[in-house]
């Protein structure tokens, strides 16, 4: 840290944020009409779901894909903590630096490359790999 | 040209052109059914020469040993292939020679399932064998010790009898764990050489000389007994070879007992008594007791089967106490005693495993119970049989008489009462051995015999060749025992010395 | 005092602009698709959003019996929160804002925009209800990949000016702001941060016509407010990030630096709310298309030309 | 002056690194436990960055990106397998459940 | 940024090289052949290039790689046991049409880059880094079990855990190593001035029992089975060889030779006799030949372990001509099961239906007989010698209760390795039912090769020892 007295700002500003929080969620439980549950009616306590009764669980299974995001996520996010690190000092490291940024976004293009290719960043019903003969067409449905 | 690396190799590339005739492709383009065994007659038959060679190269036991030849393989280790030939070892690998050639006219021609494996593991376990009884570099020594093990057990395991996995098994742990106990005995004694003197070396001759405090002597000592006293076999590790010997094929029966057993008293002589003699003197009263104790629980055991094969079995047992007894006897005669006894045994007892396989082979039953009468039909066999029988109890006049006699003598003067022991297995042997005799050939069958084939004459022949070197060992032993003696690590002379260091 | 005033004012000013701001957004909405925005309320329906506020204050402070209570309540609070800490190190003023100096202030603000996915993740989960969970898991696979491209974007902005901290950016650029340099970062973080704050055009996690209200389907009274709010305060923030990373934050001639800044800041505002009131809304396949398919690609070759261009500046005398 | 000594952070980076040993042991749900070995390795983590600081080397910091990117992919695919097995029909995540392994 | 800090071996650049090469490949067409294909040269390549490297020498100890003979040994034999089981895996991958494959040789010779990366470290940082990305690729392949989906995805989660635990034991140790001395040099700390000399043994014991873990030895033992179980068996093989002899390296690096801190000498001879004894009794029980490979292969760990624990002059050969008996012994094994599994059950391979094999596939049969004696020990395999060369150091030594164990642990071996050699000779239950096979010239040729290797190595091993070893 440059000056500690930015540290000690953040820390009461952040403060600052929690008490206003706390008022807000404090005041709105404080304030609120009150009225019985079962004064609400049926339709209060069954969750929304544009006037249709709502069956099942509402844990879905979701698509596999939700979880492909988030690996992605993590991965790349993480993969440009290392250029971020690079970024501050571009020209103090020289073409050696350079070029071992350069090779590491090739690494990480390439992937990315294979990735798209493999349908792993395609949403909806397709199918996920491509047919070994690898034209890439889509069955007709 | 040196012989000794041809007497070991010889085997192993004969038996390797008999593999590949007997490869089926091979074989129907050879047009010869039994390719494989008539290649390992040809390589045994060579062998002979070569042995014949070596043997008379120096007729006149100039010098000690016989034959040395060297050459380094792991130099960095100290470790070389050293091969020397003294009159024991030349008189076993005659022995080997012998049985095996026997082993070949009488039981193996009719192998037809994969007879080229067959031929070419009996060759490979023989080659083994000879190796073991050449080697004196002591790694080398190790090698074979436990390359001879892999044939013999695959022989077991696949061409042998109903039980015969078990017993493969068997026999190929025993000898192991001895053997495992052999290789820390043989490291130590490298690697105490190699503190007192800065040389690591694996030599036999050098290392004799290594000084080591009783106490670890003893222990290095005891590390060579056990894997010696499992294949000799001395009584509480025995267990291995009734089965062994009864579940194996015919051949192998005959390598087992003719060969691989006299390994152990090879071993026993060469290392045990020659590198530790102050060690081996101080074990000796526990190592006769064994002795003595194989001689009678072999016989006892003996007397109450049923089997013919494990009835030779444990006679076998009962003889090779004879064979402990005399090498830690610590008498030149008992000695002498010994390595009669175990060329005696050898042949006497292959022979004997012979006739058994051949009845077996016959009959289809190792049941004496079933099996009787056979003199009437097969007077040769019969007679082959009696003979070698009445040879293994110790008949005067065969070499087993000669070679027990002598152990008793030599023991008489340590120690009377274990002579005394002794001389009751004896009476035991005469007990099974004329049990035997009566049952099988003597005894009335119960059922109907069928006509069946004697011996030919040339099978007949064979059997017959070592019949007279029975006799002959019986009775005119003096020759055998100096051609055989034994030659000691330590050189005798100036000259000696010179000749082997290298 | 200063120390003091500042950390304590600023989440109270952030809110009352955010509030105003829906004001200003109905207004301006109505302006350009020629109707009347909200003008009954105060002079010019000035009021009109603190009307709004009471009234969610006295709504009914409902929690749906089938939700998780403790996390249906933290939810909104954490959205609150992670946007308005993320303000403490942007330099709105001469001296550098609340942490403007901060060697790590840009890491900071990505660190709060990641803890901003807990918010929608978990009001998403806690709802227990479908259209929440979908909307909730919508958002969040948009705002992390979005957050991904928004990193890189931003890698050369901070290789330009050598620096993550905001005040240093600022300062470095003196001779030219960083949208002429950085157009392609700046492109590629405008449509990320539209994505982040998920507004129009891109709202998918909220889209009414299939989702309901999203993730805050089931909410109501101040806790909605809340996640009113705090979107509002994400376009403030975002758009106050533009300005300090591209546009020079409060450089500008004659004027104080708090008043370019602030200048500057609504521009870019009033360019959010045109954006909704002009363009329709993709699918939501075609939104993660575009991220990973063209931002992503995008924002590496921006990094790539600003380290190439930078070490050829470099070697050349 | 660093806001943390060694001694410190040490105390606090062993005590992260027990809790999520222990979660690690205790827990039977993979999510848990995956999540318990994250726990760990970030306590490693940390602790590479305060001796780092200690010794004022840079190459605690870059240790740190290191475990951090690797802790990451570990955790992706951890989860990827749990998909796997989720959607192979192995409705718990309980790590005693698996029995297709034994001897 | 100076010259030195690329310096780099050849063979991590040209595996980087040819993954990046396979990915792009990938992703502009599939094609499993050619996938493998990159896969053999890149390794081929690496494997010539073992001794070269980019950049300068980096003086004293600051480098994150180091090359020496060492590193050329183990770096070759991991690129060969890894060449060889891509051979093994060929016929497998191209045979399945229906469920994409190409993945399987990029993750193999991503596991190849961790162990050789692992091999090459002097340093933890790549160490780290190359056994994590050996684990994490071999959590990909494990679960590429086809055939058992299943028990592929489950034996990936065991190891996921087991070996994602280990990691985090190791790494903190590393961490505390690095808090005691302020370097990451790959090195038993040797603690600074005011540093609790006992937090170096707690450092110590950490980065130990983390290495063993990896290592399979035997207190932490018990996922190597399972997992080799739930794998391909390819990929069974490069758990058993690669990443074990990459562990194995770094460990004979880090602890030198001999240089073990005295205090730990104890636990150690508790750990090899726990792990020899143990291996082996586990191995008994076995009823799936991957399995009591698995356990066979801890035992190996053990005996390995005696010679390391027993410095002299013969100890730098003795560990150089074990590692590569063990390397061709298991996977000549390997690729003989791989060459006969069709036949059998798939994968499991339960002992009993390798009944017959040898009226069978005599051939096969003879290869696998040779292999399991030249493991057990037997001539006239390298394994022989092998053993000969581990208990001539234990004796050099004296370390007789470690050399009681051995004995022990190779007649317990014996009984099981000639147990399959047993089965193997039983006539098959149904006679003479010979299965049509398909010609296999890439696995048979590997079994060739491997065979010669073990009988030629057996008979002349003089030509293998070179004191290898650093330091």
């Amino acid at each position: 840290m440059e000056n500690a007295s930015d540290i000690w700002s953040v820390f009461i500003y952040a403060a600052a944020i929690g008490v206003l929080l706390a008022c807000m969620l404090g005041l709105s439980a404080l304030t609120g009409t009150r009225r019985r549950e079962s004064a609400g009616g049926p339709s209060l306590s069954t969750p929304f779901e544009s006037g249709i009764i709502p069956t099942g669980s509402a844990y879905l299974r979701l698509p596999a894909q939700y979880y492909l995001v988030a690996m992605f996520f993590v991965i790349f996010d993480v993969e440009t903590a290392f250029l971020f690190t690079w970024g501050t000092v571009v020209t103090e490291v020289g073409w050696i630096g350079y070029g071992a940024a350069m090779a590491f976004i090739a690494f990480l293009a390439i992937p990315l490359a294979y990735l798209w290719r493999a349908g792993a960043l395609d949403w909806g019903p397709r199918p996920r790999f491509r047919t070994p003969d690898g034209d890439g067409k889509v069955p007709a449905p | 040209m040196n012989p000794l690396p041809a007497l070991v190799l010889l085997p192993i590339a004969g038996g390797g052109v008999a593999w590949l005739a007997g490869r089926s492709r091979m074989a129907a383009a050879l047009r010869v059914h039994d390719a494989p065994w008539r290649i390992a007659l040809m390589t045994l038959v060579l062998e002979t020469l070569v042995l014949l060679v070596a043997t008379l190269r120096h007729p006149a036991h100039a010098e000690p040993w016989m034959a040395h030849f060297s050459m380094p393989w792991v130099p960095t280790m100290g470790i070389a292939v050293r091969l020397d030939m003294d009159g024991l070892s030349l008189a076993l690998i005659w022995l080997s020679l012998i049985l095996c050639l026997a082993c070949l006219f009488l039981a193996t021609r009719q192998v037809m399932a994969n007879g080229g494996v067959f031929h070419f593991l009996l060759l490979a376990t023989l080659a083994g064998v000879i190796g073991t009884f050449l080697a004196t570099d002591l790694f080398l020594f190790f090698f074979f010790w436990e390359l001879m093990l892999v044939p013999m057990f695959v022989l077991i395991a696949v061409w042998g009898h109903e039980d015969r996995q078990r017993a493969a098994l068997k026999f190929f742990l025993f000898t192991q764990g001895g053997g495992l106990l052999m290789l820390l005995s043989i490291l130590g004694l490298v690697m105490m050489h190699y503190r007192a003197d800065g040389v690591l070396t694996f030599d036999y001759f050098a290392l004799a000389a290594t000084p080591l405090s009783p106490t670890v002597s003893m222990l290095l000592m005891l590390g060579f007994f056990a894997a010696f006293a499992v294949k000799l076999p001395v009584v509480p590790v025995h267990v291995w070879l009734p089965d062994a010997h009864t579940q194996a094929p015919t051949a192998a029966s005959v390598l087992l007992a003719g060969i691989l057993l006299k390994t152990g008293g090879y071993g026993m002589i060469r290392f045990n008594v020659m590198l530790f003699p102050d060690a081996a003197a101080r074990f000796a009263p526990l190592a006769m007791g064994l002795g003595v104790a194989g001689i009678l629980y072999g016989a006892w055991l003996s007397c109450s089967q049923d089997d013919v094969k494990r009835l030779i079995a444990y006679g076998s047992i009962s003889h090779m106490g004879f064979v402990l007894l005399g090498i830690f006897s610590s008498s030149p005669m008992g000695m002498e005693g010994a390595i009669v006894q175990m060329l005696a045994h050898g042949l006497s007892t292959g022979a004997l495993f012979l006739v058994a396989g051949s009845i077996e082979e016959r009959m289809h039953t190792r049941d004496m119970r079933r099996i009787g009468g056979l003199w009437a039909a097969m007077p040769r066999l019969s007679s082959a049989g009696v003979f070698f029988a009445v040879a293994s109890l110790g008949m005067p006049g065969l070499g087993n008489f000669a070679g027990e006699f002598l152990v008793l003598l030599a023991t008489w003067h340590v120690s009377p009462p274990v002579a005394v022991l002794a001389s009751v297995g004896l009476v035991l042997s005469a007990i099974y051995a004329l049990r035997l005799v009566n049952s099988i050939f003597l005894a009335p069958q119960g059922g109907s015999l069928q006509p069946m084939a004697d011996f030919p004459a040339r099978q007949m022949m064979a059997l017959g060749c070592i019949m007279a070197f029975l006799v002959v060992l019986g009775l005119y032993p003096q020759p055998f025992m100096t051609f055989s003696a034994p030659s000691s690590p330590f050189p005798t002379t100036a000259a000696g010395r010179e000749g082997h260091a290298s | 005092m200063m120390r003091l005033s500042l950390p304590v004012l600023t989440p109270l000013a952030v809110l009352g602009l955010a509030t105003m701001l829906t004001w200003v957004e109905r207004r301006l909405l109505g302006l350009w698709q020629d109707r009347y925005g909200p003008n009954r309320v105060g002079p010019g329906g000035v009021f009109q959003a603190v009307a709004d506020g009471v009234k969610l204050l006295f709504k009914q402070d409902w929690v749906p019996p089938f939700a998780d209570r403790g996390v249906f309540v933290l939810a909104p609070a954490i959205g609150m929160m992670t946007v308005l800490l993320s303000f403490a190190v942007i330099p709105f003023t001469a001296m550098g804002g609340i942490a403007g100096g901060m060697n790590v202030g840009l890491l900071f603000i990505l660190a709060m925009m990641g803890l901003g996915v807990y918010a929608v993740v978990l009001a998403g989960w806690a709802s227990n209800s479908k259209y929440a969970l979908l909307g909730g898991m919508r958002a969040a696979a948009q705002m992390i990949s979005y957050e991904v491209f928004m990193g890189v974007s931003l890698l050369g902005v901070v290789m330009a000016a050598g620096s993550f901290s905001l005040r240093d950016i600022v300062a470095a650029q003196g001779r030219v702001w960083f949208v002429i340099p950085q157009c392609l970062g700046f492109c590629v973080f405008m449509l990320a941060g539209i994505a982040e704050t998920h507004r129009l055009p891109f709202d998918l996690p909220e889209g009414e016509n299939e989702l309901g209200a999203g993730f805050h389907t089931e909410y109501s009274g101040l806790k909605f407010g809340m996640f009113f709010i705090a979107e509002y305060a994400g376009i403030i923030l975002v758009s106050a990030l533009v300005t300090t990373l591209y546009l020079g934050g409060g450089l500008g001639p004659v004027l104080p630096a708090a008043v370019w800044f602030t200048l500057k800041t609504c521009g870019m505002v009033m360019f959010f709310i045109l954006l909704r009131a002009a363009l329709p809304r993709p699918r939501y396949d075609q939104l993660m298309a575009l991220g990973w398919k063209i931002l992503l690609p995008l924002s590496l070759l921006n990094v790539m030309a600003t380290g190439t261009i930078m070490m050829l500046r470099a070697t050349t005398p | 002056m660093p806001v943390l000594s060694l001694n410190e952070s040490l105390l606090f980076t062993s005590m992260l690194f027990s809790v999520g040993l222990a979660g690690m042991l205790v827990r039977r749900n993979l999510v848990f436990m995956l999540m318990s070995l994250d726990v760990m390795l970030n306590a490693s983590a940390v602790l590479f960055v305060a001796a780092g600081a200690r010794w004022h080397d840079a190459s605690g910091q870059v240790m740190f990106l290191m475990i951090l990117a690797l802790a990451a992919v570990e955790t992706s695919v951890g989860l990827a397998i749990i998909l796997c097995l989720h959607a192979q029909g192995r409705p718990t995540l309980d790590a005693d459940t698996g029995n297709l392994l034994r001897g | 940024m100076t010259l030195h800090d690329t310096f780099l071996p050849s063979p991590l650049l040209v595996l980087s090289a040819g993954i990046m090469l396979m990915l792009a490949g990938m992703a502009w067409r599939r094609s499993v052949v050619r996938g493998l294909s990159i896969g053999l040269v890149t390794e081929l390549v690496a494997l010539g290039m073992v001794t070269h490297h980019t950049g300068t020498v980096p003086d004293g100890s600051m480098g994150l790689f180091i090359q020496d003979h060492w590193t050329a040994f183990t770096a070759m034999l991991v690129l060969f046991s890894s060449a060889c089981i891509l051979l093994m895996s060929w016929r497998d991958l191209t045979d399945d049409g229906a469920r994409p494959a190409e993945e399987y040789p990029l993750l193999l010779l991503l596991g190849t880059l961790g162990a050789t990366a692992m091999v090459f470290s002097a340093s933890y940082v790549p160490f780290f880094l190359g056994l994590e990305i050996v684990g994490i690729s071999l959590m990909g392949l494990v679960a590429f079990n086809h055939r058992h989906f299943m028990r592929g995805c489950e034996a990936a989660m065991k190891y996921l855990i087991l070996s994602g635990l280990s990691s985090a034991v190791l790494l903190f140790g590393m961490g505390l190593a690095y808090a005691l001395t302020g370097s990451l040099r790959f090195a038993p700390p040797i603690p600074a001035d005011g540093m609790p000399p006992a937090m170096a043994m707690v450092a110590t014991v950490m980065i130990l029992v983390g290495m063993f873990f990896k290592l399979s030895v035997v207190p932490f033992h018990m996922w190597l089975p399972d997992v080799m179980e739930g794998a391909p068996l390819p990929v069974a093989a490069f758990i058993a060889v690669v990443s074990k002899i990459a562990i194995f390296s770094t460990f004979v690096r880090y602890f030198g030779t001999g240089s073990l801190p005295p205090a730990l000498n104890g636990m150690l001879y508790a750990v090899i006799i726990l792990t020899i004894l143990g291996g082996n009794l586990l191995a008994l029980r076995q009823s799936s030949l991957t399995r009591l490979m698995a356990c066979s292969s801890i035992a190996h760990v053990g005996y390995l372990l005696i010679a390391f624990l027993s410095p002299g002059p013969l100890q730098p050969g003795v560990i150089t001509v074990y590692l590569v008996a063990y390397t061709v012994s298991t996977l000549g094994v390997f690729a003989v099961m791989c060459a006969c599994s069709p036949s059998l059950s798939p994968n499991g391979a339960a002992i009993t239906q390798w009944g017959g094999l040898f009226f069978t596939r005599p051939f096969m049969a003879t290869a696998m007989s040779l292999m399991l004696l030249s493991l057990a020990g037997i001539p006239p395999g390298i394994g022989f010698f092998a053993k000969f060369g581990v208990a001539a150091t234990g004796v050099a030594r004296q370390r007789d209760l470690l050399l009681g164990a051995l004995v022990t642990g190779s007649i317990m071996g014996l009984y099981y390795y000639l147990n399959i050699i047993r089965v193997m000779m039983k006539a098959p239950a149904t006679p003479a039912t010979k299965t049509a096979w398909r010609m296999e010239p890439e696995l048979t040729t590997l079994v060739i090769v491997l065979t010669m290797i073990v009988v030629i190595g057996g008979l002349f091993p003089a030509r293998i020892i070179h004191p290898f070893l650093p330091g």
